[in-house]
């Protein structure tokens, strides 16, 4: 699954995007961020404030306990700030 | 007739709604936001640079289009959204609509631009004149106002 | 900054509300009415004639912009109804604000073109293609729209 | 006193305006309409639909209840219709 990244959370990680293999039983997209967060101190800070987190799936805004099944693409982003 | 546009360049508000006048609606509404330059410990405001999500911009600036057509009888629809950096003064945002009905195009507007608020992927980061950068934090408000629409 | 005017001439609308741009405010809202060409057994509506009461006009039409300063935290607005004889698919009517906040935009533009409906002393009368000439009835849903709004 | 009428009414009366001087006792805008009315036919079909008239006096929407004292103008008109 191809991962990318908006804002002070692309800032935080320092990457556009990247290509992550998540086990066939990270079923959600919360369990998606369970193993980034596994990943050390980088992605723990950048993914800190949970309330702060949201996501799309194959640009749709999803909710946490949504399914990834089959989705391309997750981005990972804080709340949107344009208009 | 519907125009949907992400723009990197310099955005001219009454030359994007000028479309809307030759529809024949008697009821033009529209919405500008502008780069505006407060004040504050890092200093002035100098300029607003958009973030965004490229691949999902427009799909998602369309969506809420077409939701605005299915809940008003519109005969138009802009919606143009800047994106890099906007010197303060220069417009960020453009919304209209036209309609045979006034209430339609005014609450159309302003269902646009709430929505758009909290549903389209866009992240302003503030360049201030001592140098630095910031983040803008999104209001509490904003998500007030696009939840009153309902589903 | 408050522009209101009574024009028997062309009116353009996006000339009117640039003003708006250079005040400060990141949020500008505007409506504009034109004249629509809509059919019935006296043919298409050519013109729209635009009546109205002089010595009150103004007066009445600041009293509406000064209500809405008063309402909104507002930093312009623009206000301008045409007379006379007005060709289809010219606008009829412009109004506009400028605030730091968008809610207070929309909602004073709203406010604006709704009382002006049932509060300002115009009457319109419709020429028609077959040579015939009507006074348009007032509606009873722009009095609901106006009163909405309360005192 | 100056009593102006506009649109509608302005035509079925045939004039814009005219001076007219109602006894004392004409103490609202009912009391000079009834003033009116009893000038014949022309006035009682101009201002027959009791429900379709509106009101200024010296450039302010009144009623018809309204009390006229010392007023200088009285406007009589149908409901607006601008915007």
């Amino acid at each position: 699954m191809h991962i990318v990244y908006f804002a002070s959370i692309r800032e935080a990680i320092g990457l556009d995007g990247e290509q992550a293999d998540f086990p066939e039983n990270a079923a959600t997209i919360a369990n998606c961020v369970a193993h980034l967060l596994a990943r050390g101190s980088v992605y723990q800070a950048a993914l800190a404030d949970r309330s702060k987190l949201r996501f799309a799936l194959d640009g749709h805004m999803a909710t946490e306990d949504a399914p990834i099944s089959g989705a391309q693409e997750l981005a990972i982003f804080p709340p949107v700030t344009g208009g | 007739m519907i125009i949907v546009r992400v723009e990197p360049g310099p955005l001219d508000a009454a030359a994007e709604l000028s479309v809307l006048a030759e529809l024949g609606g008697g009821a033009l509404a529209s919405f500008t936001g502008i780069a505006r330059s407060d004040t504050n410990d890092h200093g002035n405001v100098t300029a607003i640079e958009l973030e965004h999500y490229p691949a999902m911009t427009l799909p998602a600036l369309d969506a809420l289009v077409q939701d605005a057509f299915a809940r008003w009888p519109l005969l138009g629809c802009v919606l143009v959204h800047r994106t890099g950096l906007v010197p303060v003064n220069q417009a960020i945002v453009v919304v209209g609509t036209a309609s045979l009905h006034r209430a339609a195009a005014l609450e159309s507007t302003a269902f646009l631009i709430d929505r758009l608020k909290t549903g389209a992927p866009f992240w302003k980061k503030e360049h201030r004149s001592g140098g630095s950068a910031h983040w803008v934090e999104a209001r509490s408000s904003d998500d007030a106002a696009a939840d009153k629409w309902g589903q």
